[in-house]
């Protein structure tokens, strides 16, 4: 938590139920290719983008794994969770993507009071 | 008797306001947003007996909360069983 | 059975109109009859002939339309709720002076009316909304 | 209570923020004006179309309130809110438009277990 | 310093996300749905003294809730003042 | 001081552009800059030429076309999100066969990029969304 990101992405909408988490992730994507350094934190519905055993939806609903997957090769490698949402939702961390980190309430809060580019999808 | 189709999450106000509405005899299917119910095997609707609470399978699988689901033996329903549900139930409401 | 559906959720934005979607094939399979699908909100939006999803995705207007074609399902969309939101066909188009226009045929721009004769006509009507 | 009518429209949307209250009354409207006779349940959010000082929004959001004043014309004249919404809104019943019956909530209840159409905005 | 502004419903998930966000010394704005907190002076965003909290004078106005706001004497802004809080305030998140 | 607005609202479904066109004028009444609006999600419909609504209601294209008109604000549409849901410029029309648009000058469309060069310009980047 010492390096403080150029940009941090906020997601909080879930797969399958609007376009917000795939434009989010757009977002993100976009801010790496132009040499940004990205944080992602995952609020409430929105980490349940991260669930392993996820899949495609009803037709023209594509899955968001792969979306997921390329985080890395864009190096956004700082994935990160609130404890409150993973237990919010009832989620183990086991049930994730690898490479998540669970953050504690004051955790969350630090995130906050670091001056950068916030977007909130 | 009436099937209610919850497409939002537990909390949210469409499922408090479908719960205001329901009356034994009645039966809710959970569909799109609201299978994240399949993750809290506490929510009242798990609890109560008055009606009988369904989960939408397709969209359990999409989600990847199938697994809970049937961890917790919460009952399921695929896109035909939720046409057979509206053949048995004679009108529906959707909350959303 | 004959059954209806109400659809009132924007393609891509909103789970509704995909849901509805397998929905009328469930019916279909299941041998009963679809006797209309109603468009109504932002399920207007369903109807857009401008409708451009990148190519390894579902065009769900393209899917719609092969349900019309294939089982002779009426597509009506509210005519009021289409206007508002910029879904407009081609002689509401002349009516204010368009030169493009982004819904045609199998959709049908029609009154509200035409939803409470939907019901009227089914005995099951459906709703997809979010 | 006694009399059931044809068709229940439930309103759960506030004013200014979507078209759902406003596509809503449309559809009592016409259902009226097609002979049908129409019951209105304004639940959570919805109870605020009732609000009796509501006025024009920003700038391209219409005033409710002659929607609402309207009613009456087409003979819709039931127009019921839940006293939990009520209560959870903390709004007085002196604080909305006359004529609206507040219903406990096996009354709410028993609107939907009499067999008539209902249209859920 | 942050301004954050939120335009859903007291209860709504936006709303508590947001709670999750906020640090002493920011300040919380309620524009569009939000304002109906106006009506309830027992939320938390009242009692607290971390942060000021505002609600948008147009949108109260709307809504028919100005009379509630200053009748539980609830600080409010019009939009320029709005616009006063966003040169204030170096950054702003908007919760939806 | 440079402010720029994101906007992921669809007008009159959602009170986020009304909200801010609102602000956009107030930034300007207190001598701000407006160095430009970015549609991006539900809020590419504001651009659409074929928004039509009751005559006695506002055109909120049209009151954001005053605003490019009288204070030369670019108002740049992201270009993935407006295809996908049916708003289509001139060229890009020409490039997948069709005969109508709904976008046109002086609404652009443009890559996300653009949001993070606005952002960059800026002093102040303040987002409107439902």
């Amino acid at each position: 938590m010492d390096k403080s990101e150029d940009l941090m992405v906020i997601i909080r909408h879930a797969p399958h139920n609007s376009n917000w988490l795939r434009e989010g992730l757009d977002a993100a994507l976009v801010a790496a290719a132009f040499g940004q350094s990205v944080r992602l934190l995952f609020m409430g519905q929105g980490a349940l983008a991260l669930c392993k055993e996820q899949q495609a939806g009803a037709p023209g609903q594509k899955a968001t794994l792969p979306t997921i997957d390329m985080l890395e090769m864009y190096e956004i490698d700082q994935l990160n969770v609130p404890d409150q949402t993973l237990e919010e939702l009832n989620i183990p961390l086991a049930s994730l993507v690898n490479g998540v980190t669970p953050l504690s309430e004051s955790q969350v809060k630090a995130l906050f009071s670091q001056p950068r580019l916030i977007f909130n999808f | 008797m009436i099937l209610h189709i919850l497409t939002t999450a537990p909390l949210s106000d469409a499922a408090r306001q479908a719960e205001q509405a329901i009356n034994p005899g009645d039966a809710l299917l959970l569909i799109e947003e609201a299978v994240s119910a399949a993750l809290q095997p506490d929510l009242d609707c798990w609890k109560q007996t008055d009606y009988p609470v369904f989960l939408l399978e397709e969209d359990l699988v999409a989600r990847g909360f199938a697994n809970a689901a049937s961890h917790h033996r919460l009952a399921t329903v695929d896109i035909e069983g939720f046409v057979q549900l509206t053949e048995q139930y004679e009108q529906s409401i959707t909350w959303y | 059975m004959d059954y209806g559906l109400l659809v009132m959720g924007a393609p891509y934005s909103q789970p509704a109109p995909h849901s509805a979607l397998r929905f009328a094939h469930a019916i279909l399979a299941r041998g009963h009859q679809l006797a209309g699908v109603f468009f109504y909100h932002d399920g207007v939006h369903n109807a857009s002939s401008l409708m451009t999803p990148p190519q390894d995705e579902l065009n769900i207007r393209e899917a719609w339309k092969a349900l019309h074609e294939q089982h002779g399902v009426p597509l009506d969309v509210c005519i009021a709720a289409a206007l508002r939101r910029g879904v407009v066909s081609e002689s509401e188009a002349a009516r204010h002076g368009y030169t493009a226009f982004n819904l045609e045929a199998p959709f049908e721009l029609t009154g509200l009316g035409q939803l409470l004769t939907l019901q009227q006509r089914c005995q099951r009507l459906i709703t997809f909304a979010n």
